[in-house]
């Protein structure tokens, strides 16, 4: 089993949950209001404030096969707008 | 004259509280608004700013100059981002050009209520409509900014997938600051023209509370655009001379304007803030799903670490000394 | 007379800003009032409405048709949910029938409030003992709702923990807004009682700001109700029927009850009201720990998607036109 | 050395930390306000207002024989409730 | 004399949702006022007791006792530390003692504050100036605090990073309340002295608001400081003992001082409040940065756990009975 | 690829992330308001009105040799003012 991990503005998070749903993933979870760095430079709690948004966490937990899925519906979206994407493996509990 | 007006601007509540929260920053405080509260500010103030406006539109009636000034306030929410993307164009690429155009062709709504309590304490009068001229000059500046990307940049450049319109004229026109201004707008008018009760009602939170609320908020505005000075070194010095520079000239041409269209003094001033002042709060959104190629820190930090400032601080008192000079008094 | 109503209710500010959270919704707009932010109107609204009912039982003194009228409320709230458990078995599990007939057995804080606000633009006086009512009939509901699922279902198929009593009296009768409600209550009793400069500084915040604030959380109401729209689909319109129905039944057998009870007209109303509404507060989050067997996607969608609109848009002009026809004037 | 992520409903953390604590969790941490997908269906932000409560994430570093510990302690409740758990390698830093 | 003031006290709107709050915890409802709704009130509760003082001190002037009673604030705030720290050493290590010492050489606002509000309700006079002594005392216990660490642990044992004292003074003189207390206060000053009409266009917020907010704070921090209660198991009797009697004797003192100082009955009442809190604000926030060392269950519950619902409960009445006995009447 | 978990102070975000950047970490991730227990004992939601501050949970992807950087700049700091890392394995999505 796999683990996603997911960083990228909370803007965009209609187009990717909506992009997980159709790859088939059994379940997700989004942790909204986090701050960081990036490659697009630095993202602050203030910008939630102006409408530009903070970042979103999202994680997944998914088989091989269906996170191939989810690796191809996702790339264009975060090479467009930005944000990235971390994979690890895991068991169920 | 004016020294009197710098005072009256530098000793009123709302900018002493926006100068305390740019002197945290500066002197290290941990001082700190936190998420969501600025947003319950911000939306209050839309709420109440649109109410407002809509019960004095109703009471003054839509004849007269209210058309012409709207319209004449959209012209210049498009013709601003032209000029400044020519200008902008000299030093950066297209995309961060036009997202910088299209900050300045819009408003800020946090510039506008801020120069009507100046107003008001100076016992000057301005009409409700001009909340309208308000809500209506975000939309057009974002379109203008994003038909620049498309005519500027050749199509197969243009990687990556293509701007939808529609997702973008609902970024444009429906995004939730002006949509909430507008609603309230109309709410206020329906409330005023049908039911008295409730707008008697209404009075305590929309009005009584206003004041404070700004001044608090203000406070907030203050920390955020001083966190903003630091990302300036990126900007460099190009860009902040046009910080400065565009609200200046902006509301210069806001003022012929304003004289031509025989604008009392009231809403002359607001006719300039409108066109001086930068948006930071509907255009980056916009920016950053339609634009993404272009760089946030640029067009947030001279809007609001800049433009911002000069306008509440330096730009109110000297705006209202020049329609006191031009423009007739009532 | 009855459009009067209609119009009166359409036009007031809280029902106009609960349409532009709605119509936010259904254009798409990205308007939203994050978290934590109307949970601070839900808290202030129960606190407001629970000090102001306290006093004004204090005023008006626990004698007369108060008892009778709280009795007669909870007897309402135990008999709604049967009576709906029986129609809803015919279609759902006994799990969901339950849950949902709990969420109708139980009361709507939002809306008792809007039609105490509806009652005082009409200039119709109703009694402070009215809020008791609303603050007893969330824990009998419960109660029922859980008994119905322990007697209907064969302990051994209920399958997991059982339900422990403990933890579901405590979820019943000290759910955050039951306790808030009651303990507000029991301090605006107090104040008025022993402090009546306490009363007067209270004042502002508990009277003034109330209508605003009950305007704004409408319009979080507004957008919270119309996502719940699409989760409809998969209710079905037995349910959605139910949903639109059960608030008129229940509305009538109130109607017959305040008249029995000779119940002034004000009152009238918001008996009425108490009957129609259904639970999204409470009820669910005593639901998701006593029967998470039931899915929480049918009890809140048909509460807070269907009967909660239907009651303040529709539903409080038809019940004040009834309460006018067939409950004599003061 | 394992992690363990756990997400469920914010509302059922007090008998989950409780758990945790008498299985001899080394810590833990919490984040609320978590949205997201699941068997159970979809959980909303709006649902932290109504009293049915948002998603909760729960991170837990531990021994392997504690997590066994923890997966008795919880399985029950996980399977009544609802409710993941997921578990990866790690090392402290 | 004493029972009136005491029910005074017992019946007034902040003590009641104070108790409301501690009853959520110990019958164990699910009541909570999510982060960062509380911050919220602390942030506008500090704001506005700053502003009314800025304004009652531009009023007043600076001249007669103000200088007195705030130098005489200042070096109680250090003094107590000291004789604190002596007793404490006893049973606690250094790290401890000291944090300990720092938060009741400290002051706490909410506690000053619903000091202010009992006086208003018993028509007793006070002077703005107060405010500046409390803005006035954090820093000073913070750092004796701190110094007592730096002497009495050997610069060796004291392993990891030193001190570092810029940093140390920033969170003593800048740390958010402190600095948005002092700088609501000089606004308050500039707009009472130099913007009649912003003073009044603030009244509303600052005043009108002020004691609902405070009630309705006071409820969390009822909540709070019951979720406190079980942490005293690890602090021990001792500790437990320290926190009732400490205000007890430092209210005393303060009472001596106030006579000295010849200050009038209400002035008294909020030096001895002064001297008798204990902070968990600006403390416990500069205690992490530079004495981690030290347990923060141990100083935070005891200043929250205990002194502060002893100074809210009993204290405030108990207090003014002194002071109407020891301080003649104005 | 490494994949470092960060649970520490918020009020001490500030130089973590400093030195993160000194370290030369790609992008970090952060995430505040966050509640748990560890051997400092319990912190809780309302320590954050209080101004001790909960706690932030920072997540840094990053190759192996920089997180030995990360590593030797953060520990000075965790073992002076408290708070956990942990290291897991991750490769880029
Ligand atoms: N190496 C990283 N580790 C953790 N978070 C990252 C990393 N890179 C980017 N992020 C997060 O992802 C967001 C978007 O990244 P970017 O598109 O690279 O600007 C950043 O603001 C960070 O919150
Ligand atoms: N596969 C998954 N990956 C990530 N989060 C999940 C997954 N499945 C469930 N969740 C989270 O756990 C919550 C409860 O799950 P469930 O009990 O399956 O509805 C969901 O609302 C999600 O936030
Ligand atoms: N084993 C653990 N698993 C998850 N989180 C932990 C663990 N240990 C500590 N933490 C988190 O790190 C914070 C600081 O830890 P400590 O310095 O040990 O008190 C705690 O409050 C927890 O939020
Ligand atoms: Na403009
Ligand atoms: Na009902
Ligand atoms: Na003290």
């Amino acid at each position: 089993m796999k683990r996603l991990d997911l960083l990228l503005g909370e803007r965009e998070l209609g187009p990717i949950c909506a992009a997980l749903r159709t790859s088939g993933a059994p379940g997700y979870s989004v942790m909204r209001h986090v701050t960081g760095v990036g490659k697009g430079g630095e993202v602050q709690e203030s910008m939630e404030m102006s409408g530009y948004g903070a970042n979103a966490h999202v994680i997944v937990f998914c088989e091989a096969e269906v996170l191939e899925q989810i690796r191809a519906a996702l790339r264009p979206l975060l090479s467009y707008y930005g944000g990235v994407g971390f994979v690890s493996d895991a068991q169920p509990l | 004259m004016e020294s009197g007006l710098v005072l009256q601007n530098l000793v009123s509540p709302p900018v002493l509280f926006f100068f305390l929260g740019m002197l945290a920053v500066l002197v290290g405080s941990d001082l700190e608004i936190p998420a969501p509260l600025p947003k319950l500010f911000s939306l209050y103030l839309l709420l109440a700013i649109g109410f407002k406006g809509g019960l004095e539109l109703q009471h003054s009636g839509l004849g007269g100059q209210v058309t012409l000034t709207i319209t004449a306030a959209v012209l210049m929410s498009m013709l601003v981002p032209l000029t400044s993307f020519l200008i902008l164009r000299s030093r950066l690429d297209t995309y961060n050009a036009a997202a910088v155009a299209a900050a300045y062709g819009s408003i800020s709504a946090v510039t506008f209520i801020t120069a009507e309590s100046f107003l008001t304490v100076l016992h000057v009068q301005f009409d409700g409509f001009m909340v309208a001229a308000l809500a209506l000059m975000e939309s057009p500046a974002i379109i203008v900014g994003l038909l620049l990307v498309k005519l500027a940049v050749p199509p197969e450049t243009n990687s990556g997938r293509p701007i939808g319109w529609p997702a973008l004229l609902r970024e444009a026109f429906l995004n939730g600051s002006v949509f909430l201004l507008m609603g309230s707008l109309v709410i206020g008018y329906l409330v005023a023209a049908f039911s008295p009760a409730g707008l008697e009602k209404m009075d305590p939170f929309i009005n009584k509370l206003f004041y404070g609320a700004l001044s608090f908020f203000l406070l907030d505005m203050g920390i955020v655009s001083a966190q903003r000075l630091h990302d300036l070194r990126r900007a460099g010095p190009f860009l902040i001379g046009f910080a400065v520079a565009a609200p200046l000239v902006h509301a210069a041409v806001g003022l012929v304007v304003a004289r031509a269209l025989s604008l009392p003094q009231g809403d002359a001033l607001l006719f300039m803030v409108l066109c001086a002042s930068a948006s930071y709060i509907a255009v980056p959104a916009a920016m950053r799903m339609t634009v993404p190629q272009a760089n946030p820190s640029l067009y947030i930090s001279t809007a609001l670490g800049v433009t911002f400032p000069f306008n509440i601080v330096v730009g109110l008192p000297l705006y209202m000394a020049m329609v006191q000079r031009w423009i007739p008094a009532g």
